[in-house]
This record gives C-alpha cells, structure tokens and sequence, in this order.
C-alpha cells in the first residue's frame, strides 16, 4: 500500500484493506459548486480511484465566497475543466471521467450506471429528485447534501434497504415554494461543513466502516451549532421505482413561450421594439445585468402594468430561467395583447456568451 | 409546547422557535395530532401552507399526519432545502 | 459592498456590515496542516480582511491525505510559501502576514497581541497550552480544534467571560499519555470537518453573529456521527493567568543530549562508529528513513541491549524529536557507558535538508 | 451503566462503550462518584490510570471527582486529544 495514505491505514478501523477499497470505487459528483469541491478535494486527497465530475457552469464571481477550489484566475472558465485540471495536480492516480453536461432525465440512468455511489452536490429540486430516481431505478446508494442559509441537511439515500429522498419528501415543491440557493443565500462556511460530511459518508459506504447516516437526516444549524438527527423510515413505494417520471421540470407541463440567448442577443441587434424584463433581486440586479434591462423583482410582477404600456414584446430574464418562466406565466395571464418570452438559462447562459 | 423551526419555515415566520399553546383555557381548539398542528400552524401562517413537502419530526422521528402530539414532545418542522 | 460577497451579505442574519466587520478582522492560524488548510480556505473566501500564517514545515506526501491545498508539485515546499501563494490567487484582497516560525514561548506574546482571534490548528499540546495561555494573558479568544482517528474536538476558548482550554485539561498530558496525530493516525476527511467548523465559530466571533461554541466542547465522532457537546465552566484561576510559564515543554527540565540535523549530518560524513536508531514504528519507518539507521519502535526500547553492544555513541531520530527525546531518557537510564543524542526536530527537518 | 469512550479511552478499552455493573450483587463496591468510577475503571484498564488530564461528563456536562453518578447517567470519558 501506498505510504501516501499512511496516516489513515494505520488506524485499526480503516487499515490497508478499506484503502484498496476506495482505490476500486467510482464515484460520481453530481454539481461542482459549493457543496461539490470539498467533497472532491477530500475524497481525491483520500485515494477514490475514479472520480466522475459532472456540471456545465462556468467560474463566476459570487462563486468564490464558497467554492474554495476556484481562484480569481478562473473566473468565466468551465469548471469541470478548472476542477478536472487542480484534481490531477493533486492526485495524479486518480482516473477523472469528465461529464459535460447537467444531469437531465435522457442522460441519467446512462451515466449513473457506471458508479458505486452518486453525490448530490446539486441546487436544485428536479435534479434532487433525479438523482433520486434514477438511483433507486439502478439500485445505488446516493450521498445527499442541501444548504438553506446558515443550515445543511445531510443523509444517504437508498443505502441497501434503507430510505430514499422521497421517503422524506414524497414530492417535488412547487417553483414558489422553497426558495433556491441564488434566491436565498448561504453563508460561505456552510458548504465546506456539510460537503466534508458528505465525503465522509461516502468514505464509510465505500470502505464499509462505521455507522453509514442511512434512515437517518442530519440537520445542521450553523447559527447556534445544533445537529439534530431524525429517524425516518424505508416506505416500500419509495423503493418500487422502476423508471423514471415524465418529467423533471415542474413547469414543462405549461406553454411558456421561450427564447435561447443566443437569439434573443440577434433579436435585440435587429430591432428595438421591445422591453426586457430582469426578474431577480435588486441585490442580484445590481451585481450585474444586461444593460437594457429594467428590474422587476419576481415578486412585484404583479404591479409591472405600467411598464408594459404599449410594448408589443416582452422579454424576461432571471439568473438561472426558472424565476422568468413562472414570471411569463403571471404576465400572461394578466396581459393578453403582449408576447412575452422567458430567456432559458437567464444570466448564467447570458454572461458565458459574453463575458 | 415550543416548535424548532428549519430553513423557510423559520424565515416565514421571523424567528428559530414557536409557541403553541396547549391548553384550551381560551376555548380554542389545541393541536393534538400532526395534521392539527400543520392546520393551526397555517392559520397564523398562511405562507406555510404553500409547502406541498413538509416534514414533521415528533422526539427527532418522522412523523406522519396522524401522529398524536403531546405538550412534552420536541416537534420541529423541517422542509426540503434545495441549496448546494 | 462588493458583489463578490452577495450569497452572505444577502442573509437576513449576516448582511452588509457583518461582511465589513470580517474585512477589518485580523485572524491568526497556528498551523497549516490539516486543520489549518480547511480553515484557510473558508475564511479567505468569505473575505477575512488580515490573515496572520505560521508554520515551518514542508510538504511531505502524507499530508496530501488530507491537507487538501497542497499537489503533488508542492512536496517539499515550503508550506508557508504555498499557501500564501494559493491564497492569494484565491482572494487578492486579503492582507496576509507570515510568520516564519513555529509558535514558541520566546514570540507568542508578540505575534499574538496585533490578531482578534487565534485558530489553533496545531498539532501538539505544548502549542495549544502556549496558544492558551498567552490568549488569556493578551485577552483573545481562541478557536480550538483538535483531532484523533475518527474523532474531533471544536470550542471556543476564552470568549469573553467563557472558559478556558485549562478549564476542561487543567495540565498538560504527559508524553507517553496520549498519542499524537503522527503517531496516532487520522482519517483525511476528518480535519476538514472539524476545520470548517472552526473556520465557522471564527466567522460567528468575529462578525458577532449566532450562538458562539463557548462553554460547550464539541466531540465529533465519524464512524457513528456522533455529536455531543459538554458544557463546562470557567474557572477563575484559569482566567488570571497574567504570565506565560517556564516552559511548555515537558522535557526541557530533564537533561537530554541533543544534536539538530545538521551536525549530525556533518559527524556521520566523519565518524563511521556511530549508531543511528530510529525511534518510530514500523510503518512509518518504512515510509522513509535515512540508509543507516536500525529500526527500534519507542515501545521496544527497553529490549534493544544487543544492538548496543560495543558501541559508544548512539544517536536517536524519530518524526519530530518528541519520540527520540523520551527515548533517549529511557537509555541512558539504563547503559550508561553509552553517550546517547536525541536528533532535534527528527526527520521532519532532515528531509528538509535533503528532501 | 453504559460509559461512552472517546479518543485513547476508547483505544485502551478497545470499543467505544464500557458497561459497569450498578449493582452490588457481587459484593463488589460500585461507583458512586466520579472519582470512584475513575479507580473502579484504573484497576479494570490500568493504562488509563496514566491519563492526567481526563474530562468526564455526566449527562453532557463536565463534572468534577466528587459527582455523584448514578444508574440512569450517561456518563463519557474525553480524554484531551492533540492531532491537527
């Protein structure tokens, strides 16, 4: 064995065999934000053989404040290239398996296949939900991470006969409902905490050592250091899934009208009849936004009559898409002269295009 | 009886923690199952009742609707985050 | 406020002016190793304006393990020159301050006195006693993590009113009492856990938000994720420490022949007589000894009379010259026709001279 | 009584629980302080006779030799540890 993983084979409780059982392992971390780098830097420090990075977001600013791994240099890069390139300096023996790609229902069960166990270091519900999914369909155990504030949850799902996400939360919250981690915030520190417990989580399932946290919710509270710890149990529906659902977006089922941004850039060039809409924070507006956008926080759209005043074309951009879909759907309902388009992929696809 | 409040629940209702009465001296009908509580909780608190997926957990177990709650247990509310 | 920022300062609970506090904050890390890095790169994220770095080891292969900011390029660097280096690609705007050295009774006052707060991320009881008491002496408040296998320890020491490190373990162990991380074994993703939570409580001290982890000590076991937190008081006497100790090495009274690694560089290429034992266990001796030296284990020293036969000076190395110091005692006690030498700071500083 | 081990405690004991008897039955004398659990474990696992600084906590509070223990205690030994 190795002498670079000295300090941990010489424990009694994990020794030269759990190492070589890391060292056999494929892993697969869904996200390459702030839940996902310190899982990476810890499960690659610690001799995971394969490593699959998954994610198609670049390097941005307001990145830094929690995704330790990414410098200022890095800032408009893909991060799984910058995640793939800092890994190998730091464990050259580690084999990477790049996915280009977000994980989306025609992908998933092809990629998680390959893999003993899948995190979840992602911020939304429909890949939560995904994941979960697709792993109960392939039988395989998922680490779940998920920030809210100054709060994390931690479980593994789906771990032997243990429960799944859906056992905890049958269905998927609708768009309004809970807050996403753009919306709401998280301390920077956050992340780091519970992503390291996530890595030790997958270290124990790997390595077969330890209690594994399965049937179980680990619920942290940074503000006042409290873990609580609920019990919950396998619901044998839970467990029945055998394919995936229909679909993952809670609005898929609606017609919203949408434009990529790639067409709306040549649609602004050509004419300068409409009015776009940017439906974030004042606080995210101001960060940064196109240079023709008004601010309309989502949760305002209702008194924007004003400024729709004799506009034939009505865009609306948000940071991520999802806040100016469900934005088009209010507008629509109140305004039936109007066309309105949501932009897909919002700022995050806008300032790739044009950093 | 204190309620711990998690992630949108605490922001919804400004605080970490939540009174609720129990006992009936004011002839208001008190909690005594899961469901009771989620009802009262919405009355004061309509914003709670937005959430489709909520979970309840009674002396740190998942509860169900029909749960019986009692003044002593340690009840906290617990809504999916989706933050990464 | 930067925009860099907005994730936190968007937090009802945190906002603008506890990100302004953390900007005019002064931190000092003692150590960056394996508590010291995840430490580091939160609170260097999250925008720490002053972070004081000491330490005075190289990067040896079994850090990477878990001292996730070196690469392989980086062994047998510096480690104060590395992390300054990736820290400030990380965030060009915090002032770093380095400090060459390791924390010694002859500097502690001084470096100390200019920081708000200290993150002991050391490695050793002496450290923690010195970082102890020069904080209550200068009336700073210290952040305190400690690991062992699977476990961990976090507080806050000496906040305001609260308890000291000496409240919990009035004395320092001695040295055959209570292993070492060297010694002992750590698993990787452990110091990162316990790290963030550190990096955690500072943020909290410094911005003066939430419940600070005073008074309570929070004992972290990963094989069962396991979370007790003990409530302890203050004890008066602790708090009126006004002077730093004689000494906080348990041996300096005893009189231990002692050579650094230089000279004994030079006598070896000159004197072929000698022998050279090699306190450290088998594991860790295979991982790197120098050509000439017969492996003893401290814990075998009393039987090693044979290989003694006929020689007048024996020369005795272990990791850091804790070991070889306690070995030298236990020899001279018991041949005493024999010159013996402790080798000080052990192969620590011989493969920093010839790495 | 269960004792949850920590840090070289649990290494010395090689587990990390301990069960002490609570009842004299055997004639034995049980602990009824801290310090009389100390001597009563010192004479089982003398290794630990070796510790100096040793926290005990009685029901998650640090207590002093003269803390009376009693059966339904949860009662931890948290030696120092000193890795980083």
């Amino acid at each position: 064995m190795d002498s670079r993983y000295i300090r941990q084979t010489q424990l009694k409780d994990f020794g030269p065999k759990a190492q070589e059982k890391l060292a056999n392992s494929k892993v697969l971390v869904v996200g390459l934000g702030g839940l996902g780098i310190p899982v990476l830097q810890y499960l690659n420090a610690m001799g995971v053989g394969t490593i699959g990075l998954m994610d198609q977001d670049a390097v941005e600013l307001h990145n830094l404040q929690r995704q330790v791994l990414y410098t200022e240099k890095d800032l408009g890069r893909m991060k799984l290239e910058v995640v793939h390139e800092k890994l190998t300096h730091q464990n050259s023996q580690t084999q990477f398996v790049l996915h280009d790609s977000f994980l989306v229902k025609s992908n998933a069960l092809e990629v998680i296949k390959d893999y003993d166990v899948v995190i979840d270091a992602t911020d939304n519900f429909p890949t939560r939900y995904l994941i979960n999914d697709a792993c109960v369909v392939l039988n395989k155990p998922f680490i779940y991470g998920a920030l809210h504030g100054f709060e994390g949850h931690v479980s593994v799902f789906n771990y032997k006969d243990g429960p799944t996400y859906r056992c905890l939360y049958p269905d998927m919250p609708g768009d309004e409902e809970v807050p996403n981690c753009n919306e709401n915030g998280v301390l920077g520190v956050v992340p780091g905490i519970i992503g390291t417990l996530q890595a030790l989580e997958t270290v124990k399932v790997l390595a077969e050592i330890g209690d594994v946290l399965s049937g179980k919710l680990l619920v942290f509270d940074g503000l006042n250091h409290q873990f609580a710890k609920i019990a919950f149990k396998t619901k044998v529906e839970n467990k029945a899934i055998k394919e995936l659902q229909e679909s993952y977006d809670i609005s898929d089922c609606d017609i919203v009208p949408t434009i990529d941004p790639e067409s709306f850039l040549s649609v602004r060039k050509k004419d300068g009849q409409y009015l776009l809409i940017d439906v974030r924070t004042t606080q995210e507006f101001e960060e940064n936004h196109l240079e023709d956008a008004i601010n309309v926080p989502l949760d305002q759209i209702d008194s924007c009559a004003s400024v729709l005043e004799k506009k034939n074309t009505v865009y609306v951009i948000c940071q991520s898409g999802k806040r100016s879909k469900l934005a088009v759907k209010k507008l629509q309902a109140g305004f039936h002269n109007v066309s309105f388009y949501h932009i897909s992929g919002g700022m995050n696809k806008m300032t790739s295009l044009c950093p | 009886m204190t309620i711990l409040l998690f992630g949108i629940t605490k922001d919804i209702v400004g605080s970490p923690t939540l009174s609720v009465p129990t006992s009936n001296i004011s002839g208001k009908k008190v909690p005594n199952t899961v469901k009771e509580l989620k009802t009262y909780l919405g009355k004061n608190y309509p914003e709670l009742n937005k959430l489709s997926s909520l979970a309840v957990a009674v002396n740190n177990s998942y509860a169900e609707d029909d749960t019986i709650i009692n003044s002593y247990d340690e009840i906290a509310l617990i809504p999916p985050v989706s933050g990464g």
